[in-house]
């Protein structure tokens, strides 16, 4: 899939521990391929995941971050991924209006069962990603080199 | 549904306001209804022929026309469906369909009597002209 | 500075076919932190856990990294290794090389190098690790179950049955609920009073329980395994342990046109009342509100009828305080008002009723004795109407009703119209139906034998107006299947009214800082896996508190409540998980955000006093959280402004590591 | 003396920027900044740059040098840029004595061969003040703003525009303009000088003195009463020492970029609470002992260590950009004022 | 302009200092020119008399002062414009202050000068101002006396003024006035109008020029942290300046993000700001995505009110199609 010296576009995965990780985990026992670049960090829930981190992740030089979580009404904590609903969405509202990339976030529910979509998903998020190139507006120019 | 039905309905759809899948089929409209004898169509098969888009026999109903608009329908429907604003809806979709002007400003003051509400005239003014 | 060892496993060939198992293992050797890595061909084996065991020991990790399978495989198994040769479980970090490596990639060299990637991460990760050890609490062994319908009884029941004491506290002068109301039940008909009635003695003699009865819960502080309670118990004007029952008072006493609540108002009682004969505790209350001695001083009869002397005009509301290890709710549900139903003109006429109040009247202890009458003229119905779904499946207006399914009136109604089919053969019996609902067992089988055996007519439709014409109650109706409007005139009018969480329910949430869903019924912790308990720890739903429930439903999910009270009481101490938040004092602000955020009350504020750098002090209001309640999922971290909450072994610096090492 | 027409002004910008990378200040939308200079670029005649032309020579940030590992070595690289050389046009007196005030901190021993590395590249043109503003009070430091000093002086008046070499750079810029310049008299250079002194006479802070400050005066001032209530509505942020043209202080701190550690000074400010924060913890406390350093630096702590001179030059930024206007034109009257009694 | 005069609030604060309702009262001082008004506690009568200043130039927000001041001993007294006194509420539901320990009296306020625009308008050199009527009579040392009128030099936030409803107050001088039907979100939405290109540009042309002040954060009553995450070491994002421009936009996001739902809009931010950065936008642009999303949310109307980020509704909008709805230029 990949040629060696192409353009691939860092993506990190946030995925919580009860569902999307285990969506993961399921993608693999199904052998459902994924690209490489795709990297899961394990939180306990989505909401664990501060606006920070997304940004912090750009810095440091991802190209996408995406954050995995129950399916609203399904969470763990029963109510950890409404927040994180409104706090992704507010967040990414503001990077789109600063004039970054919209495509390079997102926030998707995966259950446990659905290793395919992670896959499909990861697969899709990758190829949008991958057509905008370089993150070039939310870079840190020191973490590159 | 063909294309040309599935436009009429999503017309009708549009500017009723009514998302006719709300429906539950319990039948209340039509059980509350007061002109439901004079009608073919009952307040209940009117939601469920737009929801298929079986719109053509409403259009040529005289059902249509006997919907007294008094919205009792609309006050007990429990799923807030809104049936009254269907018929409605279809009401001007056959109007718009004829395309003609049914009613001519020149032809109200002939037309006008005391006993008249000013809210009728109005509102057939509305609806009967182009 | 950390001492990291790392451990790549190569899972046979799982890992090691798309992975240079070996390559990892190198060039995770150069990390900062790491003194020792290898790889093996099974870590998880024995002989794996051997190696990891040698090498804790021989090196003095004090961290490691295992590149393995999912955590969710064997995350466990490693933390246990290295218990067991002296590392702290929670220094151990697993590196998903197997699902989220060598299993979705196919080339040797992008999965080498991706699964050094993940093995960096973890080790990044573990460098800011901190061992982290459970926290312990004691456990109060008495229950409280809040609620003394047939939900409460089974749960108070159980529990004491276990050997642990309980409390029932119920708002109402008797428990036995909902259920002592009712007069036959389905699908079986056997009498309600006849199967509810020995528990309720049950109760009253099992040593372990004790009734608080026409009392309330004021106040709940604690948590999980230490509930301080306050409980109010109103004042009865008469002492509890003294009257015997006897009952004389109710009889003698001259205020005689107080609406009997038991009856749904379609009687009289007394001012002083014992509710129903088989009452529990069987005791009599005074009214307040309708006793003229109370109110203006002037009668007193009931004391002097009394020749046990237990009238006490005098007696105040008492607040009990006492320690509890965990709460069950069991507030049950209440019809809702048909006020709002113009439609149906219940408050026109005494003969359009609710399904609750044709319990009262088919009841032999009811108004009429079990006569089935009107109430407008006592005389006997011949055309009756039930109307299904009144208030329920309403989704059009939140003031009238609720968009939920009942769940129970479909039942009830095939069994009203059965009854009546079968005492009043004489009698026609209509019944309109949006969905006839019998999924449980036996459950189909009798609406059918209402429709086949006893002639009752389930028409599909809906009533639209009902509306009395003289003696008669006019019925206009829509026929779906005939496509036609039916005109009855009926002689009764039944409304299936809809069932709601009880009023109390809503402030006891807020007290017990259990959530609520938007209509008022307590939420699971889990809606499959965990219905029987709430999101806050060591707090139970039983019955209709949690969502609409007919009495079989109602007592097995009271039995599990129990089940898990008595799994939680049995403990001697609460082992909490450790991965929990905490909250920095020093640059907490008080501003409550996390509390807020927090689905199971486990944030508290205290004013604590600070010692400030220039020797002052200052008293600030800063969170604390009980790690006994805390379930880790962080939500508080990101609502905290400052960053003075973080969340054990997720915290910010190790994500923002793992993120680092990704993107390295 | 030499001097050009206005419109030749462009030319000789053109003739400098052929040499060196030019920069004056341009005009913007929230005040005049300096820019880099490209044709067509406009001089600002605005009296001051938001921020101070000390950026040129000390930068906000500024890398010092990387550290690399692999395995158990450290590499360390020098990140120090490769300096070209560059002209700063238009810099007003107040800005250009306080490049003093700077390299009496920077380049004294031990030097800063940072700050050393710019200086040496940099030289600066100086512009006269013919439109001081109320903010204004360079005098109070003895700064005469018709008569800048810097590598070279400028006048500008209507029609034309005079240099003066001060020093061996300056000299040599304005041979390297020559060109584009004739020599001339001072005469009209005289009149503008005497018209701008007129003016600052009538500037409302024209009565403002260093009276009561200076070395020497620190038991004097250090637990004058006045703190308190000047200092209370401080809000702490760093405008007043960013702005200031005459703030030296700045933290060093390490950025980790994942594949090392750049090590990068940047500009500090005595008004934050971590400012010189050490091992045991912060001397200075509250914001009154911070305030108080701020004023007690630029008034008595300053002089004391360089032969009086002030660490202040009157430019008035921070009277305009405070948030909550306190600043030390009312320090000085408050505690200055109480000295006098 | 101001309808309130300084006269009656030093009578005001003389009476409530005299009858012992407070024993200091926070407000602002005359400074060296027309327009420099500092914050300050007055406590003698004497220099409340002399130096008690309120007109047109009186901006500052005093609501966060509160923080310190109800440590102290006694009640201070507080005047609260229409503005801050949404502030005062934002930080009573945060429980910064002892609400007892503090005597607040709600101002009317007419809109704010921005002393920037005077400038503009009348030149160079400002020797004096005097507020006449609806105009300022500027006194300049180049140019003759010029009569501006007051409405065409208000400050941004005062001409998108939100409310002239005080809504928390012991005592209310003056009438009080109501919410307003406010353009504030006209920029906010031409932004989102604009290409992502376009927006990207104006913003980096914005942010670029930050210095790091931290005024906009210092003065910001919504930011009372004991301590500011990228003031903290230990928070991982600490940083004091802007050594690259990604650091700009952390700062800036991560701020408005911390306030989003909390933040009153008063205007602050951008009034201190010595770029002139626009910073107001970022935060209005939260404030319409709430409203947008999930209801009209005013922080501060009421005390003790669920902030929008610490609440939620099971059938809230998904981000992705929340981007879609703040984002006019793809609608």
């Amino acid at each position: 899939m990949q040629v060696k010296g192409e353009y691939k576009p860092l993506i990190v995965a946030f995925c919580c521990n009860w569902c999307s990780y285990a969506g993961a985990d399921l993608a693999g026992n199904n052998r459902l391929n994924y690209p490489d670049n795709v990297k899961i960090i394990k939180v306990p829930c989505s909401c664990r995941v501060n606006p920070m981190f997304v940004l912090r992740a750009f810095q440091r030089g991802a190209d996408g971050v995406i954050l995995c979580g129950c399916h609203p009404g399904d969470c763990h904590y029963t109510s950890g991924n409404y927040y994180t609903r409104r706090r992704m969405a507010l967040l990414f509202s503001m990077l789109n209006y600063l004039g970054i990339e919209k495509e390079r976030t997102r926030v998707e529910w995966v259950s446990a069962a659905e290793g395919a979509k992670f896959a499909a998903t990861m697969n899709e998020f990758t190829e949008a990603v991958a057509a905008l190139g370089e993150n070039k507006r939310l870079e840190d120019l020191r973490c590159k080199k | 549904m063909n294309k040309e039905t599935e436009n009429l309905r999503k017309e009708i759809v549009r500017i009723s306001g009514v998302n006719p899948v709300k429906c539950m089929r319990c039948g209340k409209c039509s059980a509350t209804c007061p002109a439901y004898d004079e009608m073919e169509y009952h307040p209940h098969q009117f939601v469920y022929m737009v929801e298929s888009g079986d719109i053509e026999p409403l259009l040529n109903s005289k059902s249509l026309y006997q919907c007294l608009t008094c919205f009792a329908c609309v006050d007990r429907c429990p799923r807030g469906v809104e049936p009254a604003k269907l018929v409605e809806a279809v009401r001007l979709a056959a109007v718009r369909k004829q395309g003609a002007n049914h009613l001519k400003a020149d032809d109200i003051p002939a037309l006008l009597d005391e006993d008249l509400p000013q809210q009728a005239i109005v509102s057939a003014f509305r609806k009967y002209s182009k | 500075m950390q001492r990291i060892g790392v451990f790549v496993c190569w899972c046979g060939s799982n890992i090691a076919g798309t992975v240079d198992v070996q390559a990892v293992s190198e060039a995770l050797k150069n990390e900062p932190g790491v003194v020792f890595s290898t790889n093996y061909q099974y870590m998880c084996s024995q002989a794996g856990q051997d190696i990891i065991k040698n090498a804790i020991k021989e090196h003095k990790l004090t961290g490691m990294v295992v590149c393995s399978c999912s955590p969710r495989m064997h995350e466990a198994t490693f933390r246990k290794t290295a218990a067991a040769a002296g590392l702290n479980s929670y220094m151990v970090e697993i590196a998903n090389i197997r699902e989220q490596c060598s299993w979705v990639h196919k080339d040797m060299q992008i999965g080498t190098e991706k699964a050094i990637i993940l093995g960096k991460a973890a080790i990044a990760k573990v460098n800011l690790n901190a061992p982290l050890v459970p926290g312990e609490s004691p456990v109060t062994k008495r229950a409280l179950v809040i609620g003394g319908g047939i939900a409460g009884i089974q749960t108070a029941l159980d529990i004491a049955e276990a050997g642990f004491p309980v409390d029932i506290v119920e708002t109402k002068p008797t428990i036995g609920g909902k259920m002592a109301q009712l007069d036959k039940t389905f699908p079986t008909l056997d009498c309600a009073a006849c199967i509810l009635t020995p528990k309720m003695v049950d109760v009253a003699q099992n040593e372990n329980i004790r009734i608080f009865s026409y009392s309330e819960v004021t106040e709940v502080k604690g948590f999980v395994g230490n509930f301080d309670v306050k409980i109010k118990k109103k004042a009865r004007y008469v002492k509890e342990d003294v009257c015997t029952g006897c009952g004389l008072c109710t009889e003698k006493c001259p205020q005689k046109k107080v609406p009997n609540e038991f009856n749904l108002g379609m009687d009289n009682r007394r001012a002083i009342y014992i509710p129903f004969a088989q009452a529990v505790p069987k005791v009599a209350t005074i009214d307040p509100n309708a006793c003229n001695m109370l109110k203006n001083g002037k009668c007193g009869v009931c004391a002097k009828v009394c020749a046990a002397g237990a009238i006490d005009y005098k007696q105040q509301d008492e607040i009990i305080e006492e320690k509890y290890g965990a709460i069950v709710a069991a507030t049950g549900f209440n019809p809702i008002s048909m006020d709002k139903f113009d439609e149906y003109a219940y408050n026109q006429s005494k003969d359009v009723i609710t399904s609750l109040e044709f319990e009262r009247l088919t009841n032999a202890a009811g108004p009429s004795a079990g006569k089935l009458i009107r109430p407008s003229d006592g005389k006997h119905p011949h055309t009756i109407v039930f109307v299904q779904c009144v208030g329920s499946r309403c989704a059009a207006c939140a003031e009238k009703g609720k968009e939920y399914c009942s769940k129970i009136c479909c039942m009830y109604t095939a069994k009203h119209a059965m009854l009546t089919r079968d005492k009043y053969p004489d009698t026609e019996v209509y019944v309109f139906y949006i969905d006839v609902r019998t999924p449980g067992k036996n459950f189909d089988e009798f609406y059918r034998r209402a429709v086949e055996e006893y002639g009752v007519h389930y028409i599909k439709g809906m009533v639209g107006k009902v509306a009395p014409e003289g003696d008669k109650l006019m019925v206009q109706a829509s026929d779906l299947l005939a496509n036609k409007q039916l005109h009855i005139a009926a002689d009764l009018v039944v409304l299936a009214a809809a069932i709601e969480p009880d009023k109390s329910a809503r402030p006891l949430a807020t007290m017990l800082t259990a959530s609520m869903d938007t209509n008022d019924f307590f939420t699971e912790a889990h809606p499959k896996l965990r219905p029987v308990e709430s999101p806050t720890a060591g707090i139970f739903l039983s019955g209709a508190c949690q969502g609409p429930k007919d009495i079989p439903e109602t007592v097995s999910q009271a039995s599990a409540a129990a089940a898990k009270v008595i799994g939680l009481l049995c403990k001697d101490k609460l082992t909490g998980n450790p991965c929990v938040a905490h909250s920095n004092e020093l640059m907490c602000n008080g501003c409550s955000s996390c509390e807020r955020v927090c689905p199971y009350g486990a944030i508290t504020y205290i004013d604590k006093e600070f010692r400030m750098p220039d020797r002052t002090t200052r008293v600030r209001r800063v969170a604390s959280v009980n790690p006994a309640v805390c379930q880790g999922c962080g939500a508080c971290t990101v609502a905290c402004p400052s960053g003075a909450m973080d969340l054990n072994g997720f915290a910010s610096k190790q994500i923002m590591a793992e993120v680092d090492a990704i993107c390295k | 003396m030499r001097k050009c027409s206005i419109q030749a002004l462009d030319t000789v910008f053109e003739t400098i920027a052929e040499a060196a990378v030019l920069y004056l200040p341009v005009d913007g939308d929230n005040g005049a900044s300096y820019k880099k200079w490209e044709k067509g670029t406009v001089m600002s005649n605005a009296l001051n740059t938001v921020r101070s032309p000390k950026d040129f020579f000390f930068p906000q940030s500024e890398n010092l040098m990387e550290f690399r590992t692999s395995g158990k070595t450290i590499e360390v690289i020098d990140k120090r840029e490769e300096k070209e050389d560059f002209v700063v046009f238009g810099v007003r007196a107040c800005d250009v004595k306080s490049f003093d005030i700077l390299d009496r901190v920077f380049l004294n021993e031990p030097c800063d061969s940072y700050y050393a590395d710019r200086r040496e590249h940099g030289t600066i043109v100086s512009m006269a003040c013919t439109r001081p503003v109320e903010t204004c009070f360079c005098q109070t430091f003895g700064i005469d703003a018709s008569n800048p000093a810097g590598d070279l002086s400028c006048w500008k008046t209507e029609t034309d525009v005079y240099f003066q070499a001060n020093t061996e750079k300056g000299e040599k810029l304005l041979a390297a303009i020559a060109g584009v310049t004739e020599e001339s008299d001072d005469t009209a250079v005289k009149a503008q000088q005497e018209k701008t002194r007129e003016i600052m006479k009538k500037l409302p802070l024209a009565d403002l003195t260093t009276e009561g400050f200076g070395a020497g005066k620190t038991a004097e001032l250090f637990n004058a009463p006045e703190w308190k209530e000047l200092s209370q509505s401080c809000l702490g942020c760093g405008t007043c020492t960013f702005v200031c043209p005459t703030c030296q202080c700045y933290d060093i701190k390490d950025f980790k970029t994942g594949k090392g550690v750049i090590r990068f000074r940047c500009w500090d400010s005595c008004m934050y609470s971590d400012f010189t924060k050490m091992a045991h913890g912060n001397p200075r406390l509250s914001q009154l002992e911070r305030f108080r350093q701020r004023f007690m630096h630029k008034l008595v702590y300053y002089p004391e260590n360089n032969d009086g001179v002030y660490s202040c030059v009157g430019c008035g930024r921070c009277l305009a950009k405070c948030p909550i206007s306190m600043n030390i034109v009312k320090v000085m009257r408050t505690i200055g004022g109480k000295a006098d009694e | 302009m101001q309808k309130v005069t300084g006269e009656l609030l030093i009578n005001k604060a003389l009476e409530l200092l005299d009858n012992g309702t407070v024993n200091r009262v926070l407000g602002w001082k005359r400074g060296e020119f027309a327009y420099d008004m500092t914050p300050a506690v007055f406590a003698d009568a004497e220099e409340l008399k002399n130096n008690f200043v309120f007109n047109d130039f009186c901006g500052a927000n005093f609501s966060k002062y509160l923080i310190a001041e109800t440590r102290k001993e006694g009640k201070v007294l507080v005047f609260l414009k229409p503005c801050d006194s949404y502030s005062f509420n934002q930080l009573l539901t945060e429980h910064r202050f002892d609400r007892e320990k503090v005597y607040a009296v709600g101002i009317p306020c007419e809109g704010m000068v921005d002393i920037s625009k005077v400038k503009k308008a009348a030149g160079d050199g400002i020797l004096d101002i005097v507020c006449e009527n609806d105009g300022l009579v500027v006194k300049t040392l180049y140019d003759t006396d010029k009569v501006i009128d007051c409405k065409e030099v208000l400050a941004e936030r005062c001409v998108s003024c939100k409310s002239r409803k005080c809504v928390a107050y012991d005592e209310l001088l003056g009438e009080n006035g109501d919410v307003l039907d406010s353009s504030r979100f006209d920029e906010v939405e031409k932004l989102e109008k604009m290409t992502e290109d376009e927006r990207y540009a104006f913003w980096q042309n914005e942010l670029s020029r930050c210095i790091r002040c931290n005024a906009c954060r210092d003065v910001c009553p919504a930011c009372t942290c004991e301590k500011c995450v990228f003031d903290n070491p230990d928070s991982g994002v600490e940083n004091k300046a802007v050594s690259d421009s990604f650091e700009e936009k952390m700062f800036h996001i991560i701020r408005a993000f911390h306030v989003a739902g909390r933040c009153t809009d008063c205007g602050e931010c951008s009034r201190v700001c010595p770029q002139h950065i626009p910073l107001h936008l970022l935060n209005r642009k939260f404030i319409k995505d709430i409203n947008e999303f999930y209801g009209d949310y005013q922080a501060g109307a009421e005390v003790g009110s669920r902030a929008p980020l610490v609440n939620y509704t099971v059938d809230d909008l998904e981000p992705s199609e929340a981007v879609q709805k703040g984002d006019a230029d793809n609608a």
